[in-house]
């Protein structure tokens, strides 16, 4: 740590910033619970929350036990690959001062909260894509080995000075880190579940539709609305021209996100399908999150909106592969997620498609392999789905005894 | 005394509503069902997968009347819910033996 | 002829559905209701108070059939939602008077 | 074989549960309607605007019983069920010509 | 402009408050997302999300293509009437740093987002107003030219410079620029479209309830909670004084509003209606909108809380009108918004209530116009409304094939 | 008033981060509305979001009215116990410097609307625990007392600066102060109204659950994000150790109390119960708050924690004693209150457990008392609770004359 070079003044502000875009993405998780319940069907709903209200706990305890000082190691690296600084948190006087960090941006604990935040997200993306099916405490136990040791290692690549770093791969605030690594362990999850029963008939698709959308929507407006903390402190200080550009790029890209999956959708489908706008919007945010500092906001509209076309063609093509994922977490935010880490290469100045498509495949391979290991090793221990009777009764029932709604 | 069952079109529950209380028949139970029938359900979109609700939203009616109303209480109906286009739905009639009024205890005609 | 009204498990709506177009009875009403029967209720935690739900949520449907046609539809209903555990429902066969179409004013088997 | 059907104020559902079970009526269906009568549905304001809702939200009980057991099981819901006021509702009894069970593919009687 | 006059502690401050404050002015969307979804029929459900979801994307997207330089054009007047200084958004260095306004402020991005959020609003006022009955394509080509036309010109009148600057009408945060110029847009629409089937009969005005009132109040109290940006970034710096009095009347204001339109209400109408409740706050809030900066608190009681009384007048006289409003937005948004100019040239210590009047008018007039030309060239091509039966089965299936609850 | 000792820029920063969390704070509103719908009845929706709806209204009001000048009387104290300031509010130029408080904190509007937000919270506690029984306007009175005589008395003791503060009483951010005195109004009220009819038959608690539990989920995700705002704002400035060390230790003691209440709940009902991981979180919230800014992270995690663990005893304890509390509001901010206020006793450093002890007594003995006699009062002469039929059909219709639903 060198010596403090910004005033207690600018040091204080940067350090504000922080914190108030943790709080930020903290809502995020409000925002996927909303999603993820609006999309599955009624008799799935306190499941669904359970899994969105525990993911969060688990993410921040285990981030203190672990997970910070796996992600975040000092110097302590083996070959930039690995490296841990011990179980729990805690500092000293220099973790709170300006010279904490060599920008001065923020204090130990604030560096803590804002990354915390962030590591349970990569979690709740997998529970969307297993939802309906996927076993309760099997999965809990995915999340805590997924939050606590694989978002953590492949985080350190690249955010705790890792091998990915030093290659000149560029991620601003996670399209590949948090998105894709989340999106990796949704698909390893619901290739090993299996659809659910009824999906893909002989017929064809038969759709399971989502039993709130105005749950869904409020859902996606609350990821919007964090995002501005996903990306904006992820400039990891309050710098006027760079998070006020990030701002403008993550506005622009869940716009243009939203316009072209409108169209799309349309084009395919010949409706005015709300499903598809809610995740042309979330795609044209993860999208523009790995370059949203590096790019213009005329780029910003190019990334979204190529997002946007994506995602009705990634949801119909893994329905095709039969990979059923009620809330199409894998086309937002695996697919997306590459498409955005290859687009801040693509029109970010000097950087490398090379290193991206380096980064890509690294954080891939582990991850999905990860995931994959793990979710295999549950199914033939514990067992990963429920029973077809408790699927066809409902999870909430089944697994919680607990209705969502009681109308009557 | 007679059950009439009437299975209409949810949009047409007004005009139904309105036409049984202009021959003065106030009293009636209804409640919301979904019909399978010649006209094709809902055709809906999903995500990119379209399918066919099958069902469409229908209302259906019951009234229990005296034997002398039962004509001019159907009539009413089927024309209050009449279209002309497939999917009208039916009304059916059906015997009871005996109706009771839970307040007064009385049977049949003055239970009404 | 008759109305045939079945109590089944919502989970074997879908079954009794496709059973139900194979023998190409295509036209019927269905809606959801809730049983009490042998079949124990729900069981239920709320704020770490235990109770029943007491009752089951079930599908009814209602086909009104031609009076041959009555054996055929009913056992196929029977055979489609039939799993052998507690709880399978109740077929129940009722006389109707008439029926008559809102569409063609037509009644009975030409109603349908 | 006879089947009564009894729309009761929904507030009074509990009370009618009870009654029929302390005298071994354990089995029926039950769901949610809505009902005109003599007592004037709820009078509601909504944005400066009154109107009348026109209809009570009720329950619809329905109980297959042997004919033996008509008049107990009838007269159970009407005590159960009444407060003396407009709108306690109405029991109707209709014939049914067969109940089968689907588990057991048995009828009547011993289908229940 | 002239040379930074602040520190770069200070600038970086203000900044970051304008920034924030864009993010909460973008929960707004979410706020009238949920009202109007709460206030509409179960079968419109769908339609009203969709077009809320849709309209902050176009207005984003339009206010960079050509909205933001219509409405700050900067020296580029045609008489303080008209101006436009190109398409697309981009600046060089200068703004970036605090010598980009007189103030020194925030950076040009910051400028852009923030009033790019402020855009959208005015046309998603006018989707409640419309809700029930308006093709689809037709409304939304109708926003498209309000936000990027009609919006721009008459915000440029005041806050561009232009003439209405220049003769002293005082809106601080835009009862009218923002609200009014949305009711009249409402207006409109509803006059042109006439009322929902069955509104209207013999008997009097037969009221078409909202299908969710929790919905309604959780988008009441976003829409609250946004306004602590709308008006608070109008100060547009961090300002300590200014800014925490704008808070304190923003606050009184809508409180005393679900006050009086709480007693009022009872008055009228012998009942607790919540729906009044929930209209009165946002009465208050767009009452107090105009006066935020220059009243004392005790005035923003007496603004909001004459707000609060007259929305149910307001309600009940469009209804006499067979003007059909289905959530309210003419007498919240046109009706208080006019009230609440007017109010800051009452109360406003040297304001004047002549020039208010002036830019009541001027303001009503073009956003009348303008509006009720659209949707009338519309209504003779495209149509603008729907026919019976899909107005009868609801527009979710009809415009959407979706239904937005799905329960059993 | 001593000289400003800090400059222009920190008195900005600190002021802003102030008025931020007065808008978070405000959030919690929501977050009480819709928690408190969430776990009530379907007919007892609209009741209980009027309720939530007025209740914020009426405490600004007040607060505004009297409420401010009763718990911040300046030196105008009699013996610490009691002083009032006079009616209204207002400031003159001092109240807007960083000569205002001897931190420089922030201005005299800034103090009234961040107070001001706090003050209708304990009220909303009192209106979960009353729900679905209470008649609406005698609930209202007692409110409007309640926030504006009740908790600025007791606020006073503290926060103002009187005897409780000169003692050596520590309740940072009000597990005390706000929840417990909240708490204490819910007893008092629950305990008067007698429980709901049928939750408690001779076969033992017959549950009433609630209508929604996505509702719920929302509200207690928005009261976590608000009180990153009641605790981050309540350290009175943005001062980056400090607030960071909040931030973690509220979000730590949140995330422990979601878990240890879902073990907790498990082992003693056999079940994965949504509802007490919501209390749990709730619990967990509410523990952290008193030492918020005086413990270490771990020991944020034992005492949110001990809250998850004591939430389901509580529930159970108080349905033994037939106190019944639709939403839990007194196992929550009563017993989590007090628990929480010991907690920061036994671990903050330097603060002592005779006067958090003296503190916890002394305030629950006023604020039980001041409720018991306000409804007691209310009992005899208004009455308080509706009439059997009422109760059955629902306060929507009968006191509201509107339905919350209207889903066919
Ligand atoms: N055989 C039947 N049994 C029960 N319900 C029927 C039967 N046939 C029709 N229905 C009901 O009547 C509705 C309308 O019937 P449909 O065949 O679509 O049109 P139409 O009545 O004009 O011939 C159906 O949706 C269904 O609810
Ligand atoms: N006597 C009855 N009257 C009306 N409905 C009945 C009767 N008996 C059973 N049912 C309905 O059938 C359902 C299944 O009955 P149950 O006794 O649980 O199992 P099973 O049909 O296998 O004997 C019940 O939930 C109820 O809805
Ligand atoms: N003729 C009828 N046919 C069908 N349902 C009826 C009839 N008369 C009454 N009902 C049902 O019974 C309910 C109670 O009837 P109402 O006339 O209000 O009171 P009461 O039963 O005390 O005379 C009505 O709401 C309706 O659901």
């Amino acid at each position: 740590m060198e010596e403090a070079t910004i005033s207690q003044e600018l040091f204080t502000i940067n350090n504000l910033w922080v914190m108030i875009a943790a709080a930020l993405v903290f809502i995020m998780h409000l925002g996927f619970a909303c999603v993820e319940a609006g999309f599955v069907q009624k008799k799935n709903v306190v499941n669904i929350l359970f899994k969105n209200t525990t993911i969060p706990a688990i993410g921040l305890l285990t981030y203190a036990l672990m997970g910070f000082n796996l992600m975040y190691p000092g110097s302590d690296y083996a070959g930039g690959w690995f490296g841990f600084a011990g179980f729990g948190i805690g500092t000293d006087e220099a973790g709170l001062t300006s010279a904490y960090t060599d920008w001065g941006g923020y204090t130990y604990w604030t560096d803590f909260i804002f990354q915390g935040m962030f590591a349970a997200t990569c979690a709740t993306i997998v529970s969307g894509a297993v939802a309906e099916r996927v076993k309760l405490i099997p999965f809990l136990i995915f999340t805590t080995l997924f939050v606590a040791i694989a978002y953590p290692i492949t985080g350190m690549w690249k955010w705790g000075g890792g091998w990915l770093n030093e290659l000149g791969f560029h991620d601003f605030a996670g399209s590949s880190l948090v998105h894709s690594v989340g999106g990796w362990g949704a698909l390893a999850g619901a290739m090993l579940l299996g659809p659910r029963k009824g999906k893909y008939t002989e017929n064809g698709v038969k759709p399971i539709p989502g039993h709130s959308m105005p749950l869904a929507t409020i859902g996606v407006f609350l990821l919007w609305f964090g995002w501005y903390g996903f990306n904006g402190g992820s400039v990891l200080s309050a710098d006027a021209p760079t998070v006020s550009l990030v701002f403008v790029t993550t506005s622009l890209g869940a716009a243009a996100g939203a316009i072209t999956a409108l169209f799309t959708a349309f084009f395919m489908f010949k409706s005015y399908d709300l499903s598809m706008v809610l995740n042309g919007i979330l795609g044209g945010l993860v999208g523009i999150t790995a370059g949203a500092d590096v790019i213009t906001p005329m780029e910003s509209i190019i990334i979204g909106g190529i997002a946007g076309i994506i995602i009705p063609f990634a949801v119909v093509f893994f329905d095709k592969l039969k990979i059923d994922d009620p809330v199409g977490a894998t086309s937002v935010h695996l697919v997306c997620g590459v498409w955005g880490t290859l687009a801040a290469g693509i029109f970010g100045e000097g950087k490398d498609v090379v290193a991206q498509l380096t980064g890509i495949a690294a954080i891939g391979v582990f991850s999905f392999a990860f995931a994959f290991i793990v979710f295999y090793i549950l199914k033939l221990t514990t067992g990963i789905r429920v029973p077809d009777t408790e699927e066809e009764r409902g999870l909430d029932i089944t697994e919680h005894e607990m209705e969502a709604y009681k109308m009557f | 005394m007679k059950k009439i069952e009437a299975i209409i079109r949810s949009s047409k529950f007004e005009a139904v509503k309105t036409a049984l209380s202009e021959i003065g028949a106030n009293f009636f139970t209804f409640f919301e069902v979904k019909g399978f029938g010649k006209q094709a359900g809902e055709h809906v979109v999903y995500r990119g997968a379209e399918y066919d609700l099958g069902y469409i939203a229908r209302m259906k009616i019951e009234v229990i009347v005296t034997n002398d109303s039962v004509e001019k209480v159907s009539n009413t109906i089927r024309k209050a819910a009449h279209t002309g286009e497939i999917g009208d739905g039916k009304i059916v009639i059906t015997p009871i033996d005996e109706i009771i009024s839970i307040r007064t205890a009385k049977v049949n005609e003055s239970a009404l």
